[in-house]
């Protein structure tokens, strides 16, 4: 059964518990000195900068063998250990990975255009976001959010001949030309479903190495299971010489700020690779969400008021969500994700102007459960996770999952971003 | 100080235990600062009409004992009686809008205001006081009709005061004696039943201060205000109050007009020197 | 009234509007000079977009820097609690608005018409702005600076707070949506309402020289914010120019003084503070609620010192002062910079990484890594900008723009009446 | 008599009775609610928990550290902030950016003493993210210099600042500085995130831990911060004691034109204030990362209100009272979270903060004298 | 026009040498604001120098122009042959020159006897023979020495102001209206003090509305109006013009 602290977190209908923090647990009848019992396993769903402090302040106080540790995608940042101070090793984590066709040539193009050892995560998913707004805006052969949107579906999903990032420059010249094609990317396949979101996903367990940098534990397979629709090849092609406008959204600052540079040099491959190749302009611009719903909103209206027809973004769920409802969908712009993994962005009405090319937490939950369960052998677990969209849903999924697979949730605990501590938070998880 | 040019104006010879229709009353007054008795149990009263000295040594509890009655300070007993009401510890407004007011002994201008601002400000009850009557359209003809009255007759004041030319003058630039002046000009625009003055005189230059006195007289007269005032100059205080009031250590010492004072034993040691 | 005075007053206030408008023309012709230098075929559009935003940005500030005018630059209340009362009448208005059938994972609301939101975010925000002054009008300004802040602080971290997330009163479901924040009906859909239907034919006309649609509802947006800020100035002209806006300037001087010359200066601030925090509370909602979404991020604490920079720049004490002020914060120290920065390019030279970077391509005399460095930092750079320029004009010209025109608080003009008196007092 | 002297006076005390006793009802009742959580026992009345609970004393002492620790580092910055609010005579809203900037100088010099030789890259090592984190122990000569390159650095900045901004304005009124300090603190805050960009880098971890009691474990970074902060408090205490600058600070505080009359080198005093406020702040700050282990180009003004709070409460003008109310607020801040939700402790020491200025608005130690 | 009393050109001027003060063609005033224009006055070692007029019209300014406290605009202050028209209040204090302020002259928040040791500043060691000294002339100082200077009455105020002035034995002692707000046995005492300290040897600039009995003691009078010399004289002179009896002293 799962402990409730307090009694004034606000047991809220959908956030599960509320960022309670409280001390009071009714724990255990023992009485005070021995203490409740602390969880085998903390899951730990956040970005990275709030992840230094609220690390630093867990090896702090509990050390490297009070519990182990299991993060998602949002904590996948190599640089986090030395940060932190602490190599990690008790710490699993899982993220969607790259597991397209296209995988080895998007690493090589994304290593040698820019100056990182490895594509970061979201990074093969930014490229493909890009992509297909590039194709899909040539085979509409106007700058026009409705068109790019009605021609999405046409350039990923099947039908038509098949082209993958290193034949990128022939796919713009065969969607000039009006031709139905179909992009296999670096990340996936990139179908489309009714909602845009992906028909399948990879899933990849992760470790930090020592010394810095992301290890590939395993991966994990799954098939979202829902139909591929494939629409009627409607495109006109465009002229040679056209401008292809298109906006790129992401967190530069802010705690997704290590994540988001890179996903966003990702984001501006595809049209970094195509200048000079193809017979088109290029014409685009990056706005900074910060991290933040409001700057983001902000930024992406600057974007729609300087006219682009779509924007890869944004980053972090939460942004992509208020930026999909009060900007993209009144102003007929279409968003297209590459890291935004909350399940409520499955069922955004949207206008279909929101896509996003990762998979939906729904399914990484079940994953971090298998992972805790199967791997590290836990028997009890406690959620501490960003309170936002993100957060709430992924800790939900697993919680739901992990219970599933047999084991006890101790304690569900919210915290909010870029705070000087995370102290309290990190004892209520941990029970004490 | 010039020849008196006429003996003290008693209306009525006030003695110190007879003093009909008091305006203003004082019974046991007494305020402590810490461990300091500023005021210890003053107890006088001042008649409707009258000029009456309030004098004591430096300390005495004058300033205080003002600041007691005008509800600057909260007294620690003791009871303050205006027009038969008791009005112990009332806030400064509620004072003023009866009819109590006061200067006070270092002047206090608003200094970013320019005089006639200073002035304007005044007056109680303005219409335009109400933020309602001056926005909404119809109203604020009545406002704009109360403010030309109020103007001219501040541009009077002014006058009176000799600092008319200071007008448009930010209320800050002007020197120690202009501000006294303005300080008092003021306090007449309220429509005052009775003014406390707190040595309103010192530092004023000698030919202006008669040009005071004569209009604290004329006010008496023609509106039939009270005063109670309190000055170290014992020429301004013997040829002009018919009623005296000696305050020393925080209680009254001595009460009565100018002859009775100035023969006062107690009064001459603890403050005349002998001087008088 | 006279005829002559009706004219001459008409004169007096001539000038004032004449500066706003050409004012404001102005920054929306630095707008349009930029929008034909970096549009290129797109320019009409990119113009739209900039003076759109522009306009919203300075019809905003506007409104809050009229609104503190009132509280600081007449009545010296340092409120720097604005955040905080522009969170209340933001969250009000959006609790009170939003649909009761909620998108997924949203909050619901009361469902209620947007004009009764507006109304009730503003008469909260008055309300608890009278609380908040409450008591703390026996502290000396610096003080009630610091009570101010805390206050708004405590407001967002009770927004922000999970516990009123979503809550169930007599079985009403509404909340704040915690740090996730609220949707709502926003002023500006009904702005966009009213482009898509009355303003039909200019959309098609619009479109026709290639402004999209969302740039035009955003333009009429800053359109009727503008109107607010006139109707807002209106107002307070009327409130500050007559006896009521006299006792607040004593009240700003000498409060003791003011106290016993027989007004009651505790009634004064009170409602000084309900019409401003009213105004802010609308601000919050017109300005940050924009898009229909607010946030507990959006009311930190910064803003408020913008509206203060805005304010000081123009003027404070001044009505007029307060717009311009607001007009050149936020159009050419706040947006104008960061435009630039986004649309100027040095080439093929991409900003490096670090300053570090930067600074060593000097070291082989090639200033252009830290000229792209610079560029591409511009957004962190502006308020490098607005400090120095705040802290230039407080030295230099604490009047701000306008201040010296500083109008004695009055309905009438105070010089000596022609009639009575010749002058005779004079020298 | 300003309105504050008016405040304090006794009209406002008959007021100000019925809410001495609502504080005091509230702090008992926590207090017995603190009991009845240690005892593990629960209360209930009428059926709904009246108060009681479980809290551990090892949960509560460790909360006590923490809040004290947090509570020091706030206080000695705080000296510099109530110094010169009472001496200059404005309320400095750029003092949280001064600890900021102080941080960052240490930090980044002792990250480059401790990093030469190590081979890492100059530049990552200015832009403390080489990934090494510091100690106290591990590493005590670059720790020991960076905490005196923050004092120096930031009493350096500091004058500068002077020089540039305040000076030219001595004679205006406190508003206008006040004002002038946010320009201020805007400029030095994101200057700051110019060069170092705007995200939070770890710096430094305990390298020792030490368990005293058996129940409270600390680190080494935090006995530094202890250690330092208590003997810099007293060093401050002796200087203003020792020497007429304290008497002639207060002096120049009530009125600079008289204090010039007499002789008081004005310039001189307003000098040394800058030094001891900024080289606290910068060394305070460069604390504050010390235990924490993180730095950000804004932490300093997310701390300002509670720098703010603590002085207040302490009293402004009086050190004693910034030492006390840092230490005050960071206790409330910390142990806040028994009756609190965390999203809410932090509001909890603002609450105390308006509290104490409605109900003394001179502060605890307020009239104490400095010196 | 008066017969005795001259305009502006002076009859009995010290000779240089035993000038201790001299202003010469003196412009001041503060900000844009000129209030000064040509003023030029003397004081000799050890004398008794006052200054009389209308309210506004410069006197205080005069005495702060001395001690640095105004805007400079022209003309000279030359103390003991040393120009110290552009010094700094600081610095002037050196030369052996104390100034009680006509207001804002104690300081509000320290104690009496801390007011007394602030009047000793610039020395190594707190004179307590000094304070003793001060103690003596006003004994209520000693009964208040650790009472807050800004809770005392008005003329206990003036007293303290005096007593600080006094702490550093100065050459020359600017007072400006001492006797304002004093009690009228305090006043007698006040000018006997000032007489006293004249006697000892201390030169005084003292400004006064008190006008009559200053210049009855004083040794020379100027007459300022609207921030120009009016007239100079003898104090007995002056007190006996018709003219400035009737224009200044109040008939
Ligand atoms: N706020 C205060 N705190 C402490 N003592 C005070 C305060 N105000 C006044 N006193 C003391 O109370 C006594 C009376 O002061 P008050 O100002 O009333 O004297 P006064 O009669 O007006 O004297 P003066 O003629 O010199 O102005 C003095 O001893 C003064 O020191
Ligand atoms: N700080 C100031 N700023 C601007 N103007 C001032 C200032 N102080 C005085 N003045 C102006 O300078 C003129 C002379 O002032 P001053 O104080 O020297 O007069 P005074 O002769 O001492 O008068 P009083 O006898 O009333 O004290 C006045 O007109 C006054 O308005
Ligand atoms: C960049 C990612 C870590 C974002 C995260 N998956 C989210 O949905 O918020
Ligand atoms: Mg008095
Ligand atoms: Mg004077």
């Amino acid at each position: 059964s799962t402990e409730q602290t307090g009694g004034d977190g606000g047991d809220g209908g959908d956030g599960g518990d509320g960022g309670d923090g409280g001390m009071t647990g009714t724990g255990t009848e023992s009485g005070g000195d021995s203490g409740p019992e602390s969880p085998d396993v903390l899951m730990v769903v956040g970005y990275p900068q709030s992840g230094v402090q609220l690390f630093k302040d867990f090896y702090a106080d509990y050390g490297d063998d009070a519990a182990d540790i299991l993060v998602t995608d949002g904590l996948q940042d190599g640089e986090l250990p030395s940060n932190v101070g602490n190599d990690m090793s008790n710490a699993r984590g899982t993220a969607p990975s790259a597991a397209g066709p296209g995988v080895d040539t998007f690493t090589d193009l994304f290593t040698s255009e820019f100056d990182y050892d490895e594509a970061g995560v979201f990074t093969s998913q930014a490229y493909d976001a890009t992509a297909v707004q590039i194709l899909a805006n040539v085979l509409a052969g106007e700058n026009d959010g409705q068109a790019v949107r009605n021609h999405m579906r046409v350039v990923a999903n099947p039908g038509g001949d098949t082209y993958g990032p290193s034949e990128l420059p022939a796919a713009v010249e065969a969607a000039a030309a009006g031709e139905n094609i179909q992009y296999e990317g670096a990340s996936s396949a990139v179908n489309f479903d009714e909602n845009g979101d992906m028909a399948s996903a990879q899933y990849q367990v992760f470790g930090f190495q020592d010394g810095g940098g992301i290890e590939s534990l395993s991966t994990v397979d799954f098939n979202a299971g829902s139909d591929i629709p494939q629409p009627e090849p409607n495109g006109s092609g465009s002229d040679s010489g056209r401008t292809i406008r298109f906006g790129v959204l992401m967190p530069e600052t802010g705690d997704l700020g290590p994540l988001g540079r890179p996903i966003r040099d990702g984001a501006l491959l595809p049209a970094l690779q195509l200048e000079g190749e193809v017979d088109f302009e290029f014409d685009y611009q990056v706005g900074d969400t910060q991290t933040q719903a409001q700057a983001g909103i902000d930024a992406a209206n600057s974007l729609v008021s300087a006219g682009y027809p779509s924007i890869t973004g944004a980053a972090s769920s939460e942004t992509s969500i208020q930026v999909a409802r009060n900007v993209l969908i009144d102003s007929g712009v279409v968003g297209c994700s590459p890291a935004s993994t909350s399940p409520t962005i499955t069922d955004l009405e949207d206008n279909d102007y929101m896509f996003r090319t990762p998979p939906s937490d729904a399914l990484q939950g079940q994953v971090l459960a298998q992972v805790g369960v199967g791997e590290l052998g836990a028997e009890t677990a406690s959620t501490l996770y960003v309170n936002n969209s993100y957060g709430q849903a992924l800790q939900e999924a697993f919680a739901g999952a992990f219970e599933a697979e047999g084991g006890t949730i101790v304690n569900q605990v919210g915290f909010e971003q870029q705070q000087s501590s995370y102290t309290s938070e990190i004892n209520s998880a941990m029970n004490q | 100080m010039s020849e008196p040019d006429a003996a003290p104006r008693q209306e009525a010879a006030v003695t110190s235990d007879a003093i009909e229709s008091p305006l203003l009353e004082v019974d046991g007054l007494r305020k402590e600062f810490g461990g300091v008795v500023a005021v210890d149990g003053a107890t006088f009263s001042v008649a409707e009409g009258s000029l009456t000295g309030l004098i004591g040594p430096n300390g005495a509890g004058k300033s205080t004992t003002f600041n007691c009655i005008t509800g600057i300070h909260e007294p620690t007993g003791g009871r303050v009686t205006f027009d038969g009401q008791n009005i112990t510890g009332l806030a400064p407004y509620t004072l003023a809008n009866r009819g109590l007011v006061r200067t006070f002994q270092i002047a206090r201008e608003l200094s970013d205001m320019t005089v006639i601002e200073n002035v304007m400000l005044a007056p109680g009850g303005q219409v335009g006081e109400s933020v309602v009557r001056s926005v909404t359209p119809g109203l604020r003809d009545d406002v704009i009709a109360d403010e030309t009255a109020v103007r001219d007759r501040a541009w009077e004041t002014l006058e009176f005061f000799e600092i008319d030319h200071l007008a448009h003058e930010n209320a800050g630039n002007l020197s120690g004696g202009q501000r006294k002046l303005l300080e008092m000009a003021r306090v007449l625009m309220t429509d005052p039943e009775m003014i406390l003055l707190d040595e309103p005189l010192a530092g004023v230059n000698p030919t202006l201060e008669e040009k005071l006195l004569e209009r604290i007289h004329e006010l008496r007269q023609e509106q039939g205000l009270t005063f109670l005032l309190v000055e170290h100059d014992m020429d301004v205080i013997m040829n002009n109050c018919e009623h005296i009031i000696v305050m020393h250590q925080g209680s009254v010492l001595a009460e009565g007009d100018a002859e009775t004072i100035k023969s006062d034993e107690r009064v001459l040691e603890a403050y005349l020197g002998g001087d008088v | 009234m006279s005829t002559v005075d009706t004219v001459r007053d008409r004169l007096d206030t001539l000038p004032d509007v004449g500066l706003v408008v050409g004012f404001i023309g102005a920054i929306w012709a630095v707008m349009l000079v930029l929008a034909i230098a970096v549009g290129g075929a797109n320019w009409t559009n990119l113009a739209a977009g900039f003076v759109g935003s522009v306009t919203v940005l300075i019809g905003g500030y506007a409104i809050l820097a009229l609104a503190l005018n009132l509280q600081w630059g007449y009545t010296g209340l340092f409120n720097i609690g604005i955040a905080g009362f522009m969170a209340v009448g933001a969250y009000t208005t959006a609790v009170l608005t939003a649909p009761t059938d909620p998108a997924a994972g949203a909050v619901p609301g009361l469902g209620l018409p947007l004009w009764v939101g507006l109304i009730g975010g503003m008469v909260m925000a008055a309300i608890v702005g009278g609380l908040a002054a409450l008591p703390a009008l026996r502290l000396k300004a610096d003080y009630l600076a610091i009570v101010t802040v805390a206050f708004s602080e405590i407001i967002r971290l009770i927004v922000n707070w999970n516990g009123l997330a979503e809550v169930s009163l007599f079985g009403v479901p509404f909340g704040t949506g915690g740090a996730t924040g609220i949707s709502f009906k926003s002023a500006n859909e009904v702005a966009s309402t009213l482009v898509n239907g009355v303003g039909q034919p200019i959309v098609t006309a619009a479109e026709g020289v290639g402004i999209s649609g969302p740039n035009l509802a955003n333009l009429t947006y800053g359109i009727l914010l503008l109107l607010v800020v006139a109707a807002s100035y209106w107002v307070l002209a009327r409130i500050t120019n007559s006896p009521f806006g006299r006792v607040l300037k004593a009240i700003r001087e000498d409060e003791t003084v003011t106290q016993s010359l027989g007004k009651d200066t505790r009634l004064f601030k009170i409602k000084t503070f309900m019409i401003g925090c009213a105004l802010m509370g609308l601000a919050g909602v017109l300005f940050r609620g924009q898009a229909g979404y607010v946030s507990p991020q959006q009311f930190r604490p910064t803003i408020t010192f913008y509206v203060f920079a805005a304010l000081i720049i123009g003027g404070s004490g001044s009505n007029t002062g307060s717009i311009i002020g607001a007009a050149t914060f936020s159009g050419l120290l706040f947006y104008l910079p960061a435009r630039l920065g986004e649309n100027v390019s040095l080439g093929g030279t991409r900003a490096p990484g670090s300053i570090i970077d930067a600074v060593a391509g000097l070291g082989s005399l090639d200033p252009l890594p830290l000229l792209a460095y610079t560029i591409s930092n511009v957004s962190t750079l502006r308020f490098v900008l607005i400090g120095v320029v705040l802290i230039y004009i407080i030295q230099n010209q604490p009047e701000g723009l306008l201040g010296h025109r500083n109008e004695p608080a009055t309905s009438v003009s105070l010089d000596r009446p022609q009639s009575g008196s010749g002058g005779e007092a004079d020298e | 008599m300003g309105i504050a002297e008016f405040a304090r006076d006794g009209r406002v005390v008959v007021g100000d009775r019925p809410g001495a006793a609502v504080v005091a009802a509230v702090s008992g009742f926590l207090l017995l609610d603190l009991v009845a959580k240690l005892a593990g026992t629960t209360v209930f009345f009428l059926g709904t928990k009246l108060l009681g609970g479980s809290l551990t004393v090892g949960s509560l002492l460790s909360m006590v550290v923490d809040g004290l620790l947090v509570g020091l580092a706030v206080g000695l910055a705080g000296i510099g902030l109530s110094m010169t609010y009472s001496i200059l005579d404005f309320a400095n809203f750029a003092h949280g950016d001064t600890v900021t900037v102080g941080a960052f100088l240490g930090w980044v010099a002792a990250y480059i003493t401790a990093g030469l030789g190590t081979g890492a890259p100059i530049s990552e090592l200015f832009m403390l993210n080489s990934g090494r984190q510091l100690s106290t122990v591990s590493t005590f000569g670059p720790v020991l210099l960076g905490l005196i390159i923050a004092g120096v650095g930031s009493i350096g900045i500091v004058l500068l600042i002077d020089r540039l901004t305040y000076r030219p304005m001595r004679d205006t009124d406190n508003i206008s500085l006040l004002i002038a300090s946010i320009g201020v603190a805007l400029a030095l805050r994101y200057l700051i995130a110019f060069v170092f960009g705007t995200q939070t880098s770890g710096v430094a971890s305990g390298g020792l831990r030490v368990t005293v009691f058996s129940m409270i474990s600390v680190t080494d970074n935090e006995i530094t911060l202890l250690v330092v902060s208590v003997l810099l408090m007293l060093g401050v205490h002796l200087l203003l004691q020792r020497t007429k600058l304290g008497k002639a600070m207060r002096a120049m505080a009530d009125n600079e034109d008289l204090a010039r009359v007499t002789g008081i080198p004005t310039e001189r005093v307003i000098r040394l204030t800058w030094i001891l406020g900024g080289g606290l702040a910068g060394i305070g700050g460069y604390l504050l990362v010390l235990e924490s282990g993180t730095i950000a180009f804004n932490f300093g003004w997310i701390l300002l209100l509670l720098i703010f709070a603590a002085v207040i409460v302490g009293g402004i003008g009086s050190i004693y009272g910034a030492m006390a109310g840092g230490v005050l607020i960071g206790l409330v801040d910390s142990l806040a979270l028994i009756w609190l939700p965390s999203g809410l402790t932090r509001a909890s020491a603002f609450l105390v903060l308006i509290v104490v200025l409605l109900l003394r608005p001179s502060g605890i130690f307020g009239g104490v004298s400095t010196a | 026009m008066s017969q005795r009393a001259t305009e502006s050109e002076t009859v009995t001027l010290p000779s240089p040498t035993e000038r201790l003060l001299a202003i010469r063609d003196l412009d001041a005033g503060y900000g844009d604001l000129q209030v000064l224009s040509d003023v030029h006055m003397d004081v000799a070692d050890g004398e008794y120098v006052v200054i009389v007029g209308p309210n506004g019209a410069g006197k205080s300014t005069v005495m702060k122009s001395v001690f640095g406290l105004t805007t400079y605009m022209g003309g000279e202050v030359i103390f003991d042959g040393t120009d110290i028209s552009e010094r700094n209040p600081d610095e002037i204090i050196y030369e052996g020159i104390s100034y009680v302020p006509q207001t804002g002259n104690v300081f509000g928040s320290l104690s009496v006897r801390e007011n007394l040791e602030m009047g000793a500043y610039i020395l190594d060691e707190v004179p307590e023979d000094r304070i003793e000294d001060v103690y003596e002339r006003f004994p209520i100082l000693r009964e208040r020495s650790d009472q807050s200077a800004g809770t005392l009455s008005g003329g206990q105020q003036q007293m303290l102001a005096m007593g600080r002035a006094l702490m550093l034995d100065p050459d020359l002692l600017l007072l400006d209206e001492p006797s304002a707000g004093l009690a009228p046995d305090l006043v007698d005492d006040m000018f006997d003090r000032i007489d006293r300290i004249n006697d000892d040897g201390t030169a005084i600039l003292m400004v006064e509305q008190n006008a009559k009995e200053a210049l009855r003691r004083c040794d020379r009078g100027y007459v300022l109006v609207q921030g120009q010399n009016r007239y100079e004289d003898d104090g007995t002179v002056l007190l006996n013009d018709e003219q400035v009896r009737q224009d200044f002293l109040g008939g």
